[in-house]
């Protein structure tokens, strides 16, 4: 198309910058009839742990006003049978992809980054330090700038392939997290995870979920997503990748903007599940447009 | 089994009210209509994309009419009331055919047991067996809270023999559609139902009774309706482990083998 | 109308637990063809700082999916001002007056209790704690423990009016937050205070406001706000206000069911000015309705 | 100055497009069109409160005629969109009348000057000038970027001299309304202005050359329309401390005398 959408991420190099965000687009092969995954930046898939989870009891989503709430609970089949499972049918996809892994202690995660190590057909790891659904594991790794470290350490030690590290938002100063990771050895930082939300059921005096609490994604929290997206970009070197709330070319051409190197959309998949690749095509279109490069783009915002 | 699907930008043919609260809106959307299975279901958006509502609505595909596609639905909140406002020529953004729809069975005999707005699903199911099954014969129960209540009863008359029942007897039987269904004597019976949890589980446990295959049509709360978010979990019955403890409404289902929920 | 809708606040009864937030009502005045003040719980006044502010530049608000941004600056014209001139007309309006207080220094905050101490039209204070330590290099006193608890206790110090402490939700743990401020003698705390938010013009590659960054609002950051009302009420004894996204009864009763004693509605004013009367309305009618109380409502959630 | 104001559940009586982006609202709100004075503006939703767009859009009283009320919008965004697609005997939300509007001078001779969609509120203006000053002069300059932008302008014929000028010169002067403005040979002139921020500069510039009195009439984004938010802050010329640093557009405002932004 005449025009350099690649980008890179540690020595990952990305076809373009739009991703699909983990536990949004399934492993891919859902979307299908709407996308075809080689043409995305990256898909990002489903969180994985060592242990297959069930998830939480149902309900499990809330619709809020501009966004939603999920309880999923991280639900997955386990790292093993993800390999057995999975990864043929991501061959066949051809896509760039990246594994979202979670755990419930660092051995966890470095056990899951050995896993994935000899497998050509995992091309980068997002680390999920950041999951509000969970009681265990996930929100504590996220808020602490020396365990969110420690958990990066401990996934570089045991993968050679580009680890990305996911913030949570439910922070007092994410460029603190930002930061120690960076430091430990991250090759990248994403945000936002959701944020921690509720909603009640007011004849019944039941939460709405299950679970109580769940995570609040969609265009209502774009303004925070973007907000920290820009305050991360000001302080890290690594490349940022910019989540959250993400629907229209104009959204993504904000956190470009804002200073992210590349974006991820999440709930917009569910809304229009062929959005990811209109966005590839509709950058592809503005650039070419206003005859610019991604370079004079990302962290333009003038101020 | 991988299903088809599509979105396509349908295009509101009529949206008439047929009840107190609810409408059949039929659509033009030919390469879903095209690819509708009995049960399955399509999601509607009612806003922009981006937009709130935020999520797109599941609705049963009550109808196919070549290339149109009819709804019947309920309005019982935002996203409904914005449907019933919609009028002919506008468009409406259609996600589908999604699911796992209902699988006809070899008995000879069909009972299709709907529920207040539950029978949306049983009309295309009905037709279904009528033209593939000719001569099996068909019974349609259908419960409602009162004799205003009833949908598209008419549309069954011609290929099913109708029985009514009201919650306040103001039509047919004085009771739950449930009692009907315990009334049939037949041996070589299949059952299909969807309507309230409650009603879909006394079919069920009936059903089991007698010894009827039977298939429920569930609902749930759905982000994408395409098996992505996993939004839709709903527990099955009996002791599973790990992911096998809950299965997804949208692609498992909607429709069931009511085992699989209920025993 | 038959029902008791009474709260109290340490020892401030307030006739209803319906009030105003700070900074979306003026000082009553505005709303007067809209409200009658004094049918409501209280009116929470528009931020006052020791020296008049003139507040930020142009353009200081802008919408977002379901919610606005705002950089107003924390305008206003100095205690001295207020109460030369706001405290006359407040008291012709004959409401329950909450006066919200702003400071750079704890200094700032002792200051304020002091000068509104002898003032019979102030019933209570709020202390708006989101607001920059400049001492402590800009730090927000509301984001670290110990300083919300000095704030606390230089303000307590000063009056004998109850005081209430306006909770930032930009923090990790909300609740450190309030238990701190509980320790130090806090007759109440109000939540959420905006999320910090940010939106971009693309084509001018310019940020929408002209602070950069601003607070978001509105019924985008109500799971928010429900979330961090249910975690507080769970562990302090004092009553705990809820703010964020209030513009129906349904919303009200979400944050009375999650445990908040009472409540501020916000941006809904902006919207329709006499929301916070017909939310009074609404929630005697319910109560009638439901031959219930207000305490068989105030933490009623069901897990 | 004490405004009265309330909030009126409008009727539309008629919603005509009246150039390529733009419309005429023509609604009954006796309450509001009652008190409307030139120069107010009202508050009107684009959704049930709560719902997005979340907030109420500022739009100029363009006209008052008994009970009816008129409003001239161009569509840029969502909710003028939403407005655009409304229709006969659709309810709006409307808030109002709002802020500080024109005041008529003393002078004997008054130019109203309007750029774009900023004729709007000049009508009301026109038309209160020429009820209340028999017999005194009215010009009106009239500023487009082509013929068919222009709106309203057979309006004010039957009032006022009308002088048009366009940037593509497709009709009338070819070049900046205010070149017409510069060109006036008068003395005792009263100027009142609307349009884009440039041309209001542009006029203020000449009218203090001249030794003209001006108004204009401000834009600015607007939470509450009624001082509370302190959102709509326009920094006032000249240095000034504390508060006194901006005005508010919709309480000084939206009408300032021109010294007091620009000098
Ligand atoms: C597979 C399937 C088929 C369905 N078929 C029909 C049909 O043919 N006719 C019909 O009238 N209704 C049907 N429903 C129910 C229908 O989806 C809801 O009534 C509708 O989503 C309500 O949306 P709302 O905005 O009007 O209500 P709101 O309460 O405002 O909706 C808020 C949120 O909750 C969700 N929601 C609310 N009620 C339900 C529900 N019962 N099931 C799933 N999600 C819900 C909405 O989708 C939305 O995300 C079906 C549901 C499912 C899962
Ligand atoms: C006092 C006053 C009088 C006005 N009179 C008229 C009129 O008579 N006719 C007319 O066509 N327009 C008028 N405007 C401008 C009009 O308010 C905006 O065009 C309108 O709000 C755009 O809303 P939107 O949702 O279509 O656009 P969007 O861009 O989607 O709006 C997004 C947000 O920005 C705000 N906004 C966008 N543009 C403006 C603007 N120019 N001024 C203020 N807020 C803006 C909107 O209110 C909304 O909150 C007036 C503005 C003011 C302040
Ligand atoms: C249903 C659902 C499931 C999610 N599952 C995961 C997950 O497994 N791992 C993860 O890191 N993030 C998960 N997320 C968070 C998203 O990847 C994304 O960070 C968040 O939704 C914000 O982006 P959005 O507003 O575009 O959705 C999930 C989000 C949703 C809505
Ligand atoms: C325009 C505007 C101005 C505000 N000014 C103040 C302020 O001066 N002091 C304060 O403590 N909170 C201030 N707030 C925060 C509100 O009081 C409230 O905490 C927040 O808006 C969330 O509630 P809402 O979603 O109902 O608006 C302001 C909010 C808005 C929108
Ligand atoms: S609705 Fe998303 S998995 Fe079923
Ligand atoms: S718009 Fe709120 S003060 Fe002017």
């Amino acid at each position: 198309m005449g025009v350099d959408l690649s980008v890179k991420i540690g020595t990952l190099s990305l076809k373009n910058p739009i991703m699909t965000a983990s536990g949004t687009f399934g492993y891919g092969e859902e979307f299908s009839p709407f996308v075809d995954c080689a043409d995305l930046g990256a898909i990002v898939v489903k969180g994985i742990s060592v242990h297959p989870r069930p998830g939480n009891p149902p309900p499990r989503i809330v619709e809020t006003e501009g966004g939603m709430l999920n309880a999923i609970g991280l639900q997955n089949g386990g790292v093993d049978r993800f390999i057995a499972s999975k990864i043929p049918m991501l061959r066949d996809l051809n896509a760039t992809v990246i594994v979202n892994i979670l755990g419930d202690s660092i051995d966890d995660y470095a056990a899951l980054a050995r896993r994935l190590e000899p497998l050509p057909e995992v091309h980068g790891i997002e680390v999920n330090i950041s999951c509000p659904n969970v009681k265990k594991g996930g929100v504590a790794f996220g808020t602490v700038p020396e365990m969110a470290a420690r958990v990066t350490s401990a996934v570089k030690e045991n993968t050679s392939k580009p680890v990305i590290i996911k913030l949570s938002p439910n922070v007092t100063d994410i460029t603190a997290i930002a930061l120690a990771v960076e430091e430990a050895g991250a090759d990248g930082v994403s945000l936002i995870n959701t944020l921690i939300g509720m909603a009640i059921d007011v004849q019944s005096r039941r939460p709405k979920l299950a679970n109580i609490i769940g995570g609040l994604s969609g265009p209502a929290i774009k303004p925070v997503a973007l907000r920290m997206v820009y305050q991360v970009a000001q302080v890290v070197k690594i490349p940022v990748i910019g989540i959250g709330g993400i629907s229209s070319l104009n959204d993504v051409l904000e956190f470009l903007i804002a200073g992210a190197t590349g974006v991820q959309i999440g709930t917009a998949n569910f809304i229009n599940p062929a959005v990811s690749g209109e966005l590839v095509e509709g950058l592809t279109a503005y650039l070419l447009k206003h005859e610019c490069s991604l370079d004079d783009l990302v962290g333009s915002l003038r101020t | 089994m991988v299903v088809l699907q599509c979105i396509e930008e349908g295009r509101v043919q009529q949206n008439v009210q047929v009840n107190a609260d609810s409408f059949e809106m039929i659509i033009q959307a030919p390469k879903i209509a095209q690819m509708a299975a009995p049960g399955q279901f399509v999601m509607v958006s009612c806003a922009e994309p981006g937009r709130s509502p935020l999520l797109r609505r599941p609705l049963s595909i009550h109808d196919v009419n070549g290339k149109t596609l009819s709804l019947l639905y309920r309005v019982v909140g935002q996203g409904t009331d914005i449907l019933s406002h919609m009028g002919e020529k506008d468009r409406i953004s259609i996600l589908g055919p999604l699911g796992h729809g209902f699988t006809i069975s070899n008995a000879g005999h069909h009972c299709l047991v709907g529920g207040g707005i539950g029978i949306a699903p049983l009309l295309l199911l009905a037709k279904n067996i009528a033209q593939t099954r000719p001569g099996e014969a068909i019974t349609v129960l259908a419960g409602a809270r009162n004799k205003q209540e009833f949908l598209a009863l008419d549309k069954f008359r011609d290929r099913a023999t109708v029985h009514i029942a009201t919650d306040d007897g103001s039509a047919g039987h004085h009771g739950f559609v449930t009692e009907l269904l315990d009334g049939l004597v037949a041996t070589d019976l299949a059952v299909y139902t969807c309507g309230p949890t409650p009603m879909m589980k006394g079919v069920s446990m009936l059903c089991q009774k007698h010894g009827w295959d039977c298939q429920v049509s569930l609902e749930s709360h759905m982000a994408c309706g395409m098996g992505a978010c996993l939004g839709c979990a709903v527990e099955r019955s009996g002791i599973h482990e790990g992911v096998g403890k809950y299965v997804h409404v949208c692609k498992d289902g909607p429709v069931f083998d009511a085992e699989v929920i209920w025993a």
